[in-house]
């Protein structure tokens, strides 16, 4: 930071605190306002994003920012770690300013496209879901502005906690709030873990800020590690429990934390809950479910990237749940019925690739497909609702088919969309998932012994898997627009109006072109400099920090390799080569997917093939018992011991204290039936024990 | 002193012990009464023996204090005898077991 | 000091006495003559401004201040009643002897407390040994003393509407007062001889009053038996005495202490006697095995004998117990190592006797026998003031005055909760718990009182009787026995069971049926509001009470009190 | 020397308490209510007032704000006095004691009809027994308020509870007092065994003669270190009851449901506060010896009391079952971070001891304010209830959330001081791991809650009742928005009393050698 602080950033915390304003007044006067409290949150969106939009131009004129808000408080940890200061704080660096740009974008399309889906629809209970989304959107953008990993989970609680309000918005239905309460319990599981890992490393480094920007006084717990291992010089204060190894604890630390990822950007084995999230209101599946919570987790580990890369062990593990996530929630996305189904399935795939990136190292690469996957699944979720109002609510895409005449905009939007989730060249999601599989297939390539192999392991996962999202986006979207009408209401649907169109249209063009701004194939092919992104991540000159992507990624110096041991690999061809081999590889599979969906479904009548997979459609029918398996686990595990420990507490504890009471009434009842009433056996009784006084006295006092 | 203490000391638990034994016999409240003259006059014996064993007359006088008391307490169970007369039909001390337990 | 002039430090005794005896002259007075009952009072009233002109000149020492307490007193006594007759000369003497025998008992009462003052702020007072040291008057005869008045007060004073109806009013109070010198007597006794017959003098109008109703079967059988179990004992107590006369040839209690200082050649004699000494004092403490007739005598009787009994004899039982052994009986740790280990005997008894009251009272359905056997059970926590004399010396004081300072506040609470009976017995209310169903509704002022007095015997901190029991555990566990204040606790825990239930019945309950009290009976309302009061001011007030308890204890135990006798002066 | 202040304050309740006891009983609810003001007042000028740093019983008398001190009577050696006085610890437990008292008579306004002057006046002078309780710095003083607390607790449970309110009020009330009997005779032999060293019943002069090294001289057949043992155990168990720790807990079900709101509210507030404010004055800061020596067993009942009483909880059917085994269970993070013996630790259980506070309270009011108007708290007999009671849902849904340490709310900060603190310990062997078991309470209190709001809340309405079904009236709801408020305030704000706890705790934390 240098000299006095940018404008913009004294001004960033209203970017959170104007949808929090927002929410206060739908919850209070929402019922009293026109739109039920819509027009306060479109407001306040478009502040925000004017705002990011503010500190995004000041970041990139090379300033960056860290600044305590409010002291939470001061604990006192005695020891090395003395003081612990735990508060809100701002970060603003090039990742957050690109995230807040993302957040309050969609947040204002979705609060737009809501006047559609839910005020014209003619919905009761709206400041509720509006003051939800406030509420949200001021969490998210806390969450992202955060400068420590406490107040990142605090929001980051924050958010479910809002995402369990808005998939049970519709309470009065019984799906709804079963599939909120279950989006909150998977994701805290994950939490759980998470927790533990905040606690763990607050009490290791005395503070869980991310970065040191400025101040040098202040540690960042990233910094620290580095220090302990000896990856960057310096002393280090950490308390490392039991005499362990720092490296092993570090590794510890970052998955447990990672705990808290996966459950929240649906990773596996944590990933059931989204799909059920689709009972949510549409407009809240394209805000939460696809383009900004779900990303939370993703980018947390980008947020404290530079932790991860000090634990191989972590980022191996990181690359094989994404991978695998990936793939196994694409195949799952080839069977669904409804055209959200098959969007959340896709949106547990894309974030596994982005988890794959980030365990490949490559963080630029993840970042990018964040911001892409944000656009289009956002857009693909907006369009799928607007069909779905179209549709009168019937989400089955068997019902539907021929709606690419009714409603043109809605189409050819979503056709970008399609073709970006898909890969296809020259879509923004070609150029980001080009970018993760190539960044996992060079250090797959280069990087040694089982390191290297799980990398390259992931990375095929990840390839399987293009194929099979470029089915399931074509069979969508097939089934969806082409063909003939499978209904009546696909014969004549509900229109929709700007409202739905306007944030369509945008997202649309988006979803298209972003692409464009991390080239790196074209780069790699021409000399031009057209990696934006990734000039940008890294940051202008003056904020070669430890939060920028330099300190990650370039060099022999960086973390990436120093900490991860990461090397960056080529086939044959060099680096030119392996960038062309890599990426039509990965187009092919897409096209091929896609061709396969157009053989199958693009036809007046289609009809499912499913059949044809045999014994495997059941299997992915049912999710490969992931449902079955956790609600056996809740329900034939859980509960049963709940209720053997309640029979247990019932019966044996408060049963030996009822005894207790028992035997003490009994023993009295027994005890008063010396007194007989009958006054000669007093007196013999009362010889008795004169005489057993006797004894006792004469016993041990020594009379005989 | 013929007679050595012990032998009091004898006599009066023998006499003690009738007593008693009357006590947890007898079902008679008259007898009863009397049994515990019984025992009363056991500790007399004591009293007067051993007053000359020590050569003080505090025993003797005891022993007045005792007859007199013992007297005193006769006339109240005799009192208290016929009220259970009155209200029992008998003076059998086991026909009074209202309270028990 | 003379024993004549030190006569009038048995004032709290000679008071009662003197009224019962008044109450039978005024009554018979009122049915035969007037007049010279008149002339009478107020020959002795003219006698007591003389008494007290003499207390003038003798001023400053114990028997000036004695006479000139006991004249001004007296005068008042009589004057009371004289004004009571010359008002109502016409109407029936019911009011006037209970008034009579209520004044005489507060009179004795503030005697007691008026000398126990003087034992608190003189620091050379000494103890008035009377009749060549047959009686002694220190501060353990005054504070039991006291506990006899207080209780006689309001014993007495419940009786006027409990008696309602009744013949035989004025022998009624007369046996009261009568009984209560004999319990004074009995605080006072410093010799065998006195200690026994005190009790016969404490007993024998007991007798009588238990069977007071004499058209009632219940009373009449508890008559019995506490008379027949009464007579058993006082002839085991008897014969005990003459043993321990055979012993060491005398009764006099620091003579028996004397002769037995260098241990005796005839310890079965003696431990048998001393045995049987204790069987006398658990029957009059309703302790075990001596305790069969309490349940009974204390069901059947009229409850404000009840309450008598239980409060007033009990106290009156332990003060000659604490002083026997105390003072006759003394060091403990020589009779233990002669063979006649005493503590041993009453730590038997202590957890005997509380366990069993305790235990048999927490079944009962009858209230009245309920509080009987608590009385028992609180027998056995008193217990442990003798109990635990055995372990740290210097504890003794704090232990033994733990068990004066229970007994005291013993005798408010526990008298209340008689005199509550009494007062549903009035009301004709039933004897069960049922019966109290929803009795809170209809009595409030009563039924908080009551549930003072029950709280308070649990010992929860509503009255002081939290106090008075958890010192006891307190000097049980200072003194090395926490085993003892364990198994307290463990009985306390069951009373709070027991004694609750008459709470719940008083509040909890839905009273069934229709509930109908007839009339507000003035006098058992006061003494029952009355002892309630007492019971929860002397929570707060209970410095007094703690301070004159462990002086009395320190006075008796010889070697006690090395380290505590810095008290607040 | 008298401060007077605390003296008024307790006063000033009792004549309150005694002056609602006697009011007609159509005045007493707002009579009450407008009554407890005073304290509520009192406590908090005397909270914005405080100043003193440090412990009350380490400290001495610069720890301690508003003191008193009288001598009342000599007992075998021993000083009974008249002592009373706050520090850190017990000032912000005197603030929630008025606080939920005075909500407390607000929430008994709807459903106490009956009886009512008899109602409000016991729950005042249960106001008055518990600040003499967390005020109090003699040991017979603090043991008079303690058994105190008993009475009115019964007779309001008694009284005015529900079905089985007989059976669950003796349980109570004997279960808790032969606890007090237990810790009493403990408490007494270990200031016996202390001897002359000790010359009141003090707490400081007690915490100061055991801290200095004075070894008990032991009582007769018992050694010095025994005695320690014997008296901590004897402590330990008789607060655990309080607390309740698994397995001397089972009253507490009992009691909550029986008893009525207000009064569950008190229960679940204030009372089980009493046993670990007693655990952390008694066992752990004047014994921290055997404390420490102990501390895996009594972590492992902390940690059993966390997920035992959570997995109770998932197994009820009574909302405020539920919410009673959820509160042992929350209980037991106060003990984790006890036996932790950091100031994080210490200072994150004692914090917690205010916000279970106000949460539980919170949880039992809006329990209550449904129950009001379905008559039953079956989970099976209800459901969709939002679709009827909309605020009242929405403040019980935020209530929960908060049970569950929702950040930004006071349960989520006390967890995690607590957390950080246990977790750092060096006391507790395997800390970590302790923690870690312990922390997952919090998924399995997310899983009772949430269970149990879809069930009951949301879906479709249905509630058999021969009446309609109406919202609450407002000050049914007004107390719960309150304690919602302060619930945010002080998960925002933490500082409003941690501040003032860890100075007081610090030198607790530091006796036990831990970080």
């Amino acid at each position: 930071m240098t000299g006095t602080t940018p404008f913009a950033f004294e001004f960033a915390p209203a970017i959170a605190a104007l949808p929090f304003v927002s929410f206060l007044i739908a919850l209070a006067f929402g019922d009293r306002m026109p739109k039920g409290g819509a027009l306060g949150g479109i407001l306040a969106t478009a502040g925000s994003l004017l705002l990011s939009l503010w500190v995004f131009v000041t970041v990139s004129g090379g300033s960056a920012y860290v600044h305590d808000i409010h002291t939470w408080t001061i604990l006192d940890a005695g020891g090395a770690l003395g003081d612990v200061n735990l508060h809100f704080g701002l970060l603003l660096d090039p990742l957050s300013a690109m995230m807040l740009i993302i957040v309050s974008l969609i947040a204002l399309l979705v609060h737009v496209f809501s006047l559609g889906y839910m005020n014209d629809e003619g919905e009761t209970g709206l400041p509720r879901y509006y003051a939800g989304l406030g509420l949200f959107t001021f969490s998210m953008l806390s969450f992202v502005m955060a400068d420590n990993l406490l107040q990142a989970f605090m929001f980051f609680e924050l958010v479910g906690l809002c995402s369990f309000l808005l998939i049970g918005f519709w309470f009065r239905e019984d799906a709804p709030p079963s599939a909120a309460k279950k989006a909150f319990l998977v994701t805290r599981f994950g939490d759980y873990f998470f927790l533990i890992g905040v606690v763990g490393i607050i009490a290791t480094f005395g503070t869980s800020r991310f970065a040191v920007v400025g101040d040098a006084a202040a540690a960042a717990f990233p910094v620290e590690a580095a220090k302990v291992l000896g990856v960057t010089e310096g002393t280090a204060t950490a308390v490392i429990p039991g005499g362990m190894d720092p490296q092993l604890w570090f590794t510890i630390l970052g998955l447990l934390v990672l705990g808290g990822v996966v459950g929240k950007s649906a990773q596996f084995p944590l990933h059931t809950w989204l799909p059920d999230a689709m009972e949510g209101p549409t407009p809240v599946s394209a805000l939460i479910h696809a383009a900004t919570m779900v990303a939370a987790g993703v980018y947390l580990v980008a947020r404290m990237y530079g932790f991860y890369l000090l634990s191989p062990t972590a980022l191996g593990i990181i690359a094989l749940v994404g991978g695998f996530t990936a793939l196994f929630a694409a195949t799952m996305g080839v069977v669904k019925k409804e055209i959200k189904q098959v969007l959340a399935y896709s949106t547990i795939s894309q974030y596994g690739y982005m988890m794959l990136a980030l365990g490949a190292g490559g963080y630029v690469a993840a970042t990018f497909h964040l911001m892409t996957h944000a656009f289009f699944k956002a857009l693909l979720f907006l369009g799928a609702g607007s069909v779905i109002i179209a549709m009168h609510h019937n989400e089955n895409m068997w019902d539907m088919g021929g709606l690419k005449e009714k409603m043109p905009v809605t189409y050819y939007t979503f056709l970008s969309g399609s073709l970006a989730l898909a890969g296809i060249v020259p879509f923004s999601g070609f150029w980001s998932k080009d970018e993760v599989l190539y960044e996992a297939f060079v250090h797959g390539l280069g990087t040694a012994g089982t390191q290297g192999t799980l990398l390259l392991v992931a990375y095929a996962f990840g390839l399987l898997a293009v194929f099979f999202t470029g089915f399931y986006t074509f069979r969508m979207v097939f089934l969806t627009f082409h063909g003939e009408p499978r209904s009546d209401t696909a014969k004549d649907p509900h229109g929709v109006r700007w409202n739905v169109k306007g944030p369509l249209a945008v997202l649309g063009i988006l979803a298209a072109v972003v692409g464009l701004v991390n080239m790196v194939p074209v780069k790699k092919l021409t000399g031009a400099n057209i990696d934006f992104l990734h000039k940008w991540l890294k940051g202008p000159e003056a904020l070669k920090a430890q939060t920028s992507v330099a300190h990650y990624t370039d060099g022999d110096t960086s973390l990436l390799h120093e900490g991860a041991h990461y090397v960056a690999g080529t086939l044959a061809g060099g680096e030119v080569g392996t960038v062309l081999i890599s990426a039509a590889v990965s187009l092919g599979l897409a096209l091929a997917g896609a061709g396969l969906a157009y053989r199958l479904y693009n036809v007046p009548e289609p009809v499912e093939h499913t059949d044809k997979l045999g014994a495997a459609k059941d299997v992915l029918y049912n999710n490969y018992y992931q449902d079955e398996f956790q609600v056996f686990l809740a329900e034939r595990v859980t509960m049963p011991l709940a209720k053997a420990a309640d029979t247990f507490d019932q019966s044996v504890i408060d049963g030996a204290v009822n005894g207790v009471s028992s035997v003490s009434l009994f023993s009295g009842r027994r005890v008063k039936r010396v007194q007989t009433g009958l006054v000669t056996n007093y007196a013999l009784l009362l010889t008795l024990g004169f005489l057993v006084l006797l004894v006792a006295m004469a016993a041990t006092g020594g009379w005989f | 002193m013929a007679v050595p203490a012990e032998y009091y000391l004898v006599l009066s638990a023998g006499l003690f012990c009738i007593g008693l034994a009357g006590i947890l016999t007898r079902k008679n409240a008259l007898m009863f009464l009397m049994s515990v003259e019984l025992m009363l006059n056991a500790a007399n014996i004591n009293f007067v023996a051993f007053s000359l064993y020590w050569g003080n007359l505090t025993g003797q006088t005891f022993a007045l204090f005792t007859m007199a008391l013992a007297a005193a307490e006769v006339a109240i169970g005799i009192g208290i005898i016929l009220v259970l007369y009155r209200n029992f039909g008998d003076v059998d001390v086991t026909d009074a077991v209202g309270m028990r337990w | 000091m003379s024993s004549h002039a030190s006569l009038f430090a048995l004032g709290p005794a000679l008071y009662l006495a003197a009224t019962g005896l008044l109450v039978l002259v005024l009554d018979s007075v009122g049915r035969t003559t007037r007049l010279p009952f008149a002339l009478g009072s107020a020959v002795f009233g003219v006698a007591a401004v003389g008494a007290a002109a003499v207390a003038a000149f003798t001023g400053g020492t114990l028997l000036g201040l004695g006479v000139g307490a006991h004249a001004f007193a007296a005068m008042n006594a009589f004057l009371v009643a004289f004004l009571v007759y010359l008002v109502d000369p016409s109407g029936s003497n019911r009011l006037l002897v209970a008034s009579v025998a209520v004044a005489g008992a507060v009179f004795s009462l503030g005697n007691a407390a008026y000398y126990l003052a003087y034992f608190g702020t003189t620091s050379d007072a000494q103890a008035a040994l009377l009749f060549g040291d047959q009686l002694v008057v220190d501060q353990m005869s005054l504070l039991f003393m006291a506990i006899a008045a207080s209780v006689t007060a309001l014993v007495a004073l419940a009786s006027y509407d409990y008696l309602e109806g009744h013949a035989y009013q004025a022998e009624y109070y007369a046996l009261v007062l009568l009984a209560a010198t004999g319990m004074s007597l009995m605080a006072a006794a410093n010799s065998l001889a006195t200690v026994f017959v005190a009790m016969e003098l404490a007993s024998l109008p007991s007798f009588a009053l238990v069977a007071f109703l004499k058209k009632n079967r219940g009373s009449v059988e508890a008559g019995l038996k506490y008379f027949l179990i009464g007579a058993l004992s006082s002839s085991f107590f008897a014969y005990g005495i003459s043993l321990v006369y055979a012993t060491t040839g005398s009764l006099q209690l620091e003579a028996v202490a004397s002769a037995l200082s260098g241990g005796t050649e005839f310890v079965g004699m003696l431990g048998i006697g001393m045995l049987m000494l204790v069987g006398g004092f658990a029957y009059k403490t309703a302790s075990v095995p001596f305790h069969f007739w309490a349940p009974e005598a204390y069901e059947g009787a009229p409850a404000p004998i009840s309450a008598f009994i239980s409060s007033a004899s009990k106290a009156a039982g332990f003060v000659i117990a604490f002083r026997v052994f105390t003072v006759a009986f003394t060091p403990a740790g020589l009779f233990a190592s002669l063979g006649i280990d005493w503590v041993l005997v009453f730590q038997i008894l202590a957890v005997v006797t509380m366990t069993l009251g305790n235990f048999a009272a927490a079944t009962q359905e009858n209230v009245k026998r309920m509080l009987a056997y608590s009385s028992i059970g609180h027998a056995g926590y008193v217990l442990i003031g003798l109990a635990s004399l055995g372990g740290v010396a210097s504890q003794g004081d704090t232990v033994l005055g733990a068990s004066m300072m229970h007994l005291f506040v013993y005798g408010f609470m526990n008298t209340g909760a008689f005199l509550f009976i009494a007062l549903v017995e009035y009301w004709g209310v039933g004897r069960t718990f049922e019966d109290y169903a929803g009795l809170g509704r209809k009595a409030p002022v009563a039924c908080a009182a009551m549930t003072v007095f029950l709280f308070s015997l649990a010992g929860l901190p509503v009255g002081a009787g939290f106090l008075s029991k958890y010192v006891l555990f307190f000097g049980a566990v200072s003194a090395g026995f926490w085993w003892l204040a364990a198994v307290g606790a463990i009985n306390s825990a069951l009373s709070l069971y027991y004694y609750t239930r008459v709470v719940k019945a008083m509040w909890v309950e839905e009273p069934n049926g229709e509930l109908e009290l007839q009339g507000r009976p003035t006098g058992l309302y006061a003494a029952v509001v009355a002892a309630a009061v007492v019971t929860v001011l002397l929570l707060p007030g209970f410095f007094p009470i703690a301070e004159t308890a462990i002086e009395a204890a320190n006075a008796v135990l010889p070697n006690a009190g090395d380290t505590t006798t810095a008290f607040f002066g | 020397m008298i401060d007077g202040t605390i003296e008024a304050l307790l006063a000033v309740t009792l004549v309150a308490s005694f002056a609602v006891l006697v009011s007609p009983d159509r005045y007493a609810a707002k009579l009450a209510t407008a009554l407890s003001l005073l304290p509520l007042a009192g406590s908090l000028v005397m909270w914005s007032g405080f100043e003193p740093a440090g412990n009350a019983l380490v400290d001495g008398e610069s720890a301690i704000g508003y003191m008193s001190q009288v001598e009342w009577f000599d007992l075998g050696g021993i000083t009974l006095q008249w002592f009373v006085g706050v520090d850190g610890v017990a000032m912000p437990l005197v603030v929630l004691t008025t606080v939920l008292t005075t909500l407390a008579l607000v929430s008994a306004w709807t459903p106490i009809s009956e009886r009512q002057s008899q109602f409000y006046g016991l729950v005042l002078f249960l106001e008055a027994s518990l600040l003499g309780v967390f005020t109090a710095l003699d040991f017979f003083v603090w043991f008079v308020f303690w058994e105190a607390v008993l009475v009115p607790m019964y007779l309001l449970i008694g009284v005015w509870g529900g079905p089985r309110r007989k059976y669950a009020a003796i349980k109570m009330f004997v279960y808790t007092n032969v606890a007090s009997l237990v810790l009493f005779i403990g408490f007494v032999a270990l200031v016996f065994g202390l001897g002359d060293s000790v010359a009141t019943f003090g707490l400081p002069e007690i915490t100061q003669a055991l801290r200095d090294g004075v070894a008990p001289d032991g009582l007769p057949g018992v050694g010095a270190e025994s005695l320690k043992l014997f008296a901590f155990l004897a402590m330990f168990v008789g607060f655990a009851v309080k607390v309740p720790v698994v397995p001397v807990h089972t009253w507490l079900p009992d009691a909550h449901v029986e008893a009525p709101t207000p009064v569950s509210v008190l229960l679940a507030g204030v009372l089980l506060k009493m046993g670990t404010y007693a655990l952390l004055r008694f066992n752990f800061t004047m014994l921290p010896d055997i404390a420490t020596d102990l501390a895996v067993p009594i972590a492992v009942f902390a940690v059993v009391s966390v997920i035992y009483g959570a997995m109770l909880a998932l197994a009820q059917t009574d909302l405020k079952r539920i919410v009673a085994y959820s509160s042992v269970s929350s209980m037991g993070y106060v003990i984790l971070g006890l036996v932790a013996y950091t100031t994080i630790g210490v200072s994150g259980a004692t914090f917690q001891m205010i916000s279970h506070g106000l949460i539980s309270g919170l949880m039992f009011m809006a329990v209550g304010v449904i129950y009001n108007v379905t008559h039953t708290r079956m989970v099976s007999d209800m459901s969709g209830m939002a679709d009827r009671m909309p605020v009242t849902v929405g403040i019980f849904v935020a209530g929960a959330f908060g049970y569950m340490g929702l950040p930004l709310m006071s349960g989520f900060a006390a967890e995690f001081f607590v957390f950080v603190g246990s977790f750092q310990s060096t006391v507790l062997p395997s800390a970590p791991v302790f923690t870690g078991a312990a922390m997952f309470g919090i998924v399995i209190v997310a899983g009772y809650l949430l269970l149990a709001m879809q069930k009951t809340l949301f879906g479709e309405f249905r509630l058999d009742t021969d009446y309609e079904v109406g919202r609450a009236a407002f000050h049914d709801v007004a107390p719960l928005f309150v304690l919602l408020l302060l619930v945010i305030a002080l998960g925002v704000f933490p500082d409003l009393f941690m501040e003032m706890i860890e100075t007081a705790i610090e030198p607790v934390a530091s006796i036990g050698g831990g970080a």
